[in-house]
């Protein structure tokens, strides 16, 4: 696959359409490649991210799967031997608890159990978070999991054209991908996006606004908020810098140590559990690597060590503006 | 329908005759408690279009299964429910406003699990079960006398749980109910996709445990059947799998569109089962009651759903602190007020 | 055995018509077949005895069924064994050095999965199955005919991923063999408490599959119903569970002590059951072979582990390097080399 | 319970043995307590750690289980409501994956779930780690991934005296316990335990040696590597302490901060991935609370984001004291 450069026709697409755009655009490509889920046909998913595939590539290239995440992950290794490219749906975060044994034991240990020289081109999609008003057990971030299990890649877009290009490269990088959509942002406007999207780099990190004083790390629906902050913080007279991690496994070590480097203060955003989330993993390879760098301590501002409360508390446990103006201002005052 | 168990879909003769045979007192006990929980599904839906709860899946239509399995049982058996049957709980003297802030996303909506021996509701499809097993292998090992119930769909069955939970009960001999509504979806899955056998209880015979099927729609046919089992596992012999044979009248949730996935013309035939309908008719024509009567019933129950809809908004909102205290017997320092909302860096900082 | 299909525990003039009619070539092969893997597993063992491989599940008496599953099958079909099957990769052609390396903890140990369609040995029970039915299901959606066995055991039936293999299956009408080696005997676990229904093959109509029964200690008898299950596959079938009837001649694996838990007198009944010589006996009597074949067979296949064996310690070390290198196709920075041993630290140390 | 305080005759126990005494302990002493598990009745377990219990108590408290460990601990979570109190084991460390839902999903959040007032009295025994020249998946640690999900607590003894003692109490603690047994130091070598295991507090680390200049954090076989370490650094003049973090969730705040103020310099030893570990956690728990009282970035040494090895190698990826020394001799030089 080759960068696509030429001019296009745009269209303005919310993430969760960027994301059905770019699965339409794989079933083309592909002949190969097929999506397995439940209620992902006539249906089009629970959250419409495969709305009209099934219509236009057929029941058995949108297949509607009987329940069992454990079954239809598991099969989908298979798929792959067959010589298939399957792209699971996972309904909701907490269902791919299911699949856990199949994809720790099985999907990430796959091509290590033949020498390096087969993998599995399957891509395991899941909406993820909170912030949405759902049930329990519906806003899990479940990323520490699949991150912290070898053999996985773990990537999470943050609007809708990093969404389309990140799933179609993950689709096409020939090892598993789990792929974690910021189910609260699927709808939150829309952007101009390509007519086709081109491959990217899985594995880099992306500036998404640049600053001298403070790196805002985060990643999915925290992006939009670590930009809200830096709004504000830009406001305060502080200059930050805000990093779409994109990719959770492996981290891109060289974007967070210039960072570092560059801005001296470091500070993680997410929803998942504090206790050996990200935020953890992030504030360790910055003493490991550049500690005499650092002006400040890394903080985190995270989700908490307690199950994701019933939503009307959960404005309370996500991350807030407020709460990393605050960590940002210990950080500059340090 | 093939060896389902019916009464009111028996020949009227036939049909007043067991209804007779199982009492007026029984049968308004059973009505009763259909139009409390349809009170309870009407209420959630209105709630929910205004916006004062979240999304919400109806049981509109399993009603009869839902309140047999409640009367069917003792008060001192367990019940498992998942998400379609949050209001059975409330058959068992617990305020509907319970389950309804449970909707409302207020931590005030969990129930009291041991008073009313009602599980918390359960969301993973199919994960209730192996507690229900654990439940009345318990009773077993502690020589009581109660039974446990786990409710499940015709999707549920299809998953690996069901399947553990089911070889389990039946190695230990447990004195279980496996429950299987089938109303034939599985959000817009249809049975014929979810499995090749389209007699959900003959599933049962994987386990060496008896299954029994009966109609869904018919209150009293699911109250013999329930029963039947009931007392097979109280007096020792082990689980069984009753799947009640239905059909989804609703959508599977506020948020779900059947219009993209099954035809209106199916649901038009179904629609005439709804089982309150049902009932009234068979209870009128057996002359256990008369409709008046029946109205009332059903307009206390309203009444009484209404006026827990206004006590919605009245609950106090509930501190994030005060819900972390409730994670752990004793709560680490993490989740203590200091080290919870404002980690101690912030403390450090200053 | 009730309602199990056998050859050899036939009348004899039965048996012997059956062989004949099964043909000494495939008779042979089948007897040859058995011998590889009988010289597989008596090296291993001894080589576990001299500490040369690591803790080792020897699937003495299982040569019949596993055989038979080869040789039924075509080159093209796909296999997906457990850790008791290791060995049938060498009946593709993979050299029976390879799976002892696994036994040795050495990574030249992992076969060429694709070369031989043989999947990765799989340790957690059932967990293979799902993998089979994908590869099963991937035949039918790219219009191919191969099929794809998976192989379980009596204890596996009992998990979940069980339960959702073979529904999928027959969802998706896979041609796929479900296995399942009864040798009544999960370790220490007998089968009556593994699941109440004995004849596991009566699990198949839970699926709407058909489930076969047969002796599992009868190669030709493994190889007829295999044979035909495969062919049902192929023809568009969909999927057969295959339940051979056996019992487990030796202890689970080196580390395991039978004698805590089962009786001996059980097992020396069992003993004579052993397949090679009673497929021998089965052969001399139908003169397709006489007894000084047979064991030139079998000292060919000796000779061959014992030739493996000896190449054990020749094969070189590979460094933890080198193997962090084969779990990603474009290795992650903190699986080079530089970050790998050394931890970066260590450099900004220097 | 109060603690055992009059002098006891004493018995030489490894820590296997230790396990199964605590286990016989807890049966005697609470008649509601049952073991459940694959192979633990006459067969007395794979490692033995429920060796003569059956016979001892019959086989409806030491419950053979048929396969299916999600069946299993789901049903343990019932078998509570039933007012019992199971011990479940989980044959070896990867077979918890299995059950992973029901262990989040429910036995985590159940005593959340009913505001507060009803906790499990359920403890998951589980055998993890390498080190044993054990097959593949029989190796694994597994512990990140329980101390991650909200409402478990997570133990590893390790030596006889801590196993017997966590164990007892981790069963009596009322709220459910993930209690990971070191299985390579199983057979390590016997002390004195006492007749009768008297409880302990559940979340604290012990110092096992003291020191001034450097603490080496570790827990279940990795503190025995630690202290050899220690042994090595003193005899090149440093003056290590270790400690035995005994609690991986929650963490012993007090006694890292301690560590990290009085000796400045603290190192994380364990054999789970790095990636998102536990010395991912203490290293960023440091950095938020003493950054300033550090004298050197906080290291680890740890296992590698890959699969655990198939044996021949398994040297290679587990901690060593020569790694140990060598990120210390950078922490003392920094
Ligand atoms: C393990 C799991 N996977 C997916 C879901 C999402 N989901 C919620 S309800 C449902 C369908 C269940 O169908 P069925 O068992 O027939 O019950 P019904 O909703 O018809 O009562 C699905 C897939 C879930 N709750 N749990
Ligand atoms: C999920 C899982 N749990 C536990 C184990 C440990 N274990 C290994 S073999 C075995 C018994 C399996 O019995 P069966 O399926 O009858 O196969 P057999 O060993 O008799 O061939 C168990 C429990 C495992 N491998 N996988
Ligand atoms: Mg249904
Ligand atoms: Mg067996």
């Amino acid at each position: 696959m080759s960068e696509v450069t030429a001019p296009q026709a745009t269209q303005e697409l919310n993430l969760v359409e960027a994301v059905d755009r770019a699965l339409g655009q794989i079933l083309e490509d592909d002949p190969q490649a097929l999506l397995l889920g439940e209620d992902i046909g006539a249906n089009g998913g629970v959250f419409r991210a495969t709305a009209g595939l099934e219509a236009r590539f057929g029941p058995d290239r949108v297949f509607d799967t009987p329940l069992g995440e454990a079954g239809f992950v598991g099969a989908a290794l298979g798929l792959c031997l067959a010589g298939l490219h399957p792209v699971v749906e996972i309904q909701f975060d907490a269902f791919s608890y299911p699949a856990f044994e199949q994809l720790v034991s099985h999907v990430g240990r796959f091509r290590w159990r033949t020498g390096g020289h087969y993998g599995l081109r399957l891509v395991v999609r899941v909406p993820y978070g909170g912030g949405t008003r759902a049930p329990e057990l519906h806003s899990d971030s479940p990323e520490t999991l699949f991150g912290h299990v070898p053999g996985l890649r773990v990537v999470v877009p943050s609007d809708p054209v990093s969404a389309g290009r990140l799933l179609v490269s993950a689709q096409g990088c020939g090892d598993p991908v789990v792929f974690l959509e910021p189910k609260r942002i699927y709808r939150r406007g829309r952007s101009p996006v390509p007519e086709r999207f081109g491959p990217t780099e899985l594995d880099r990190a992306a500036v998404v606004r640049d600053g001298d004083d403070l790196t805002l790390v985060a990643y999915g629906a925290m992006v939009e908020l670590a930009l809200a902050a830096a709004t504000r913080l830009e406001a305060a007279g502080c200059s930050a810098r805000v990093l779409d991690l994109r990719s959770l496994y492996p981290l891109d070590r060289e974007s967070l140590l210039a960072a570092a480097e560059e801005t001296g203060r470091v500070l993680v955003v997410h929803e998942a559990p504090r206790h050996c989330g990200l935020g953890a993993e992030v504030a360790a390879l910055l003493q490991e690597e550049v500690a005499d760098r650092l002006l400040a301590p890394t903080l985190r501002v995270t989700g908490m060590n307690m199950p994701f409360p019933l939503f009307q508390n959960e404005d309370d446990a996500l991350p807030s503006v407020e709460r990393v103006l605050a960590a940002a201002q210990v950080m500059l005052d340090y | 329908m093939d060896g389902v168990e019916t009464i009111l879909g028996a020949d009227p003769e036939a049909m007043v005759s067991q209804l007779l045979e199982l009492g007026r007192d029984l049968c308004l006990r059973l009505f009763e408690g259909m139009a409390g929980l349809r009170a309870f599904d009407d209420r959630a839906v209105i709630l929910q279009r205004q916006g004062r709860i979240g999304t919400y899946p109806t049981f509109y239509g399993e009603e009869a299964v839902q309140t047999a399995s409640v009367v069917a049982l003792e008060e001192r058996d367990w019940l498992f429910p998942t998400y379609r049957q949050t209001a059975v709980v409330t058959l068992r003297g617990c305020p509907p406003l319970v389950p309804l802030l449970m909707w409302r996303g207020h931590p005030g909506g969990w129930h009291d699990v041991m008073r009313y021996r009602v599980a918390p509701v359960c969301v993973p499809v199919a994960t209730n079960l192996p507690h229900a097993v654990g439940a009345a292998w318990g009773a077993r090992l502690r020589s009581a006398d109660w039974v446990a119930l786990g409710y499940a769909g015709d999707g549920a069955t299809s998953a690996g749980d069901f399947h553990e939970a089911c070889n389990l009960a039946a190695v230990t001999g447990s004195p279980v109910i496996f429950l299987v509504n089938n109303n034939q979806w599985a959000i817009s899955t249809p049975l014929r996709r979810q499995t090749r056998v389209q007699r959900l209880a003959e599933k049962a015979a994987a386990y060496g445990m008896p299954g029994l099927r009966v109609d869904a729609f018919d209150v009293f046919a699911c109250h013999r059947v329930l029963r039947r089992a009931a007392e097979l596992a109280r007096s020792g012999g082990g689980p069984t799998l009753v799947e009640a044979v239905g059909y989804r009248l609703g959508p599977h949730g506020t948020a779900d569109e059947p219009a993209l996935y099954r035809s209106p013309a199916a649901d038009r035939l179904w629609a005439p089962m709804e089982p309150l309908g049902r009932a009234q008719l068979g209870l009128v024509s057996a002359g256990l009651a008369d409709a008046g009567e029946l109205a009332e019933i059903r307009g206390r129950a309203s009444a009484r759903l209404l006026a827990a809809a206004e006590e919605l908004e009245r609950s106090p909102r509930v501190t994030l602190e005060e819900i972390a205290d409730t994670v752990h017997l004793s709560t680490p320092w993490d989740l203590s007020p200091d080290h919870l909302r404002e980690p101690s860096w912030a403390a450090a900082g200053e």
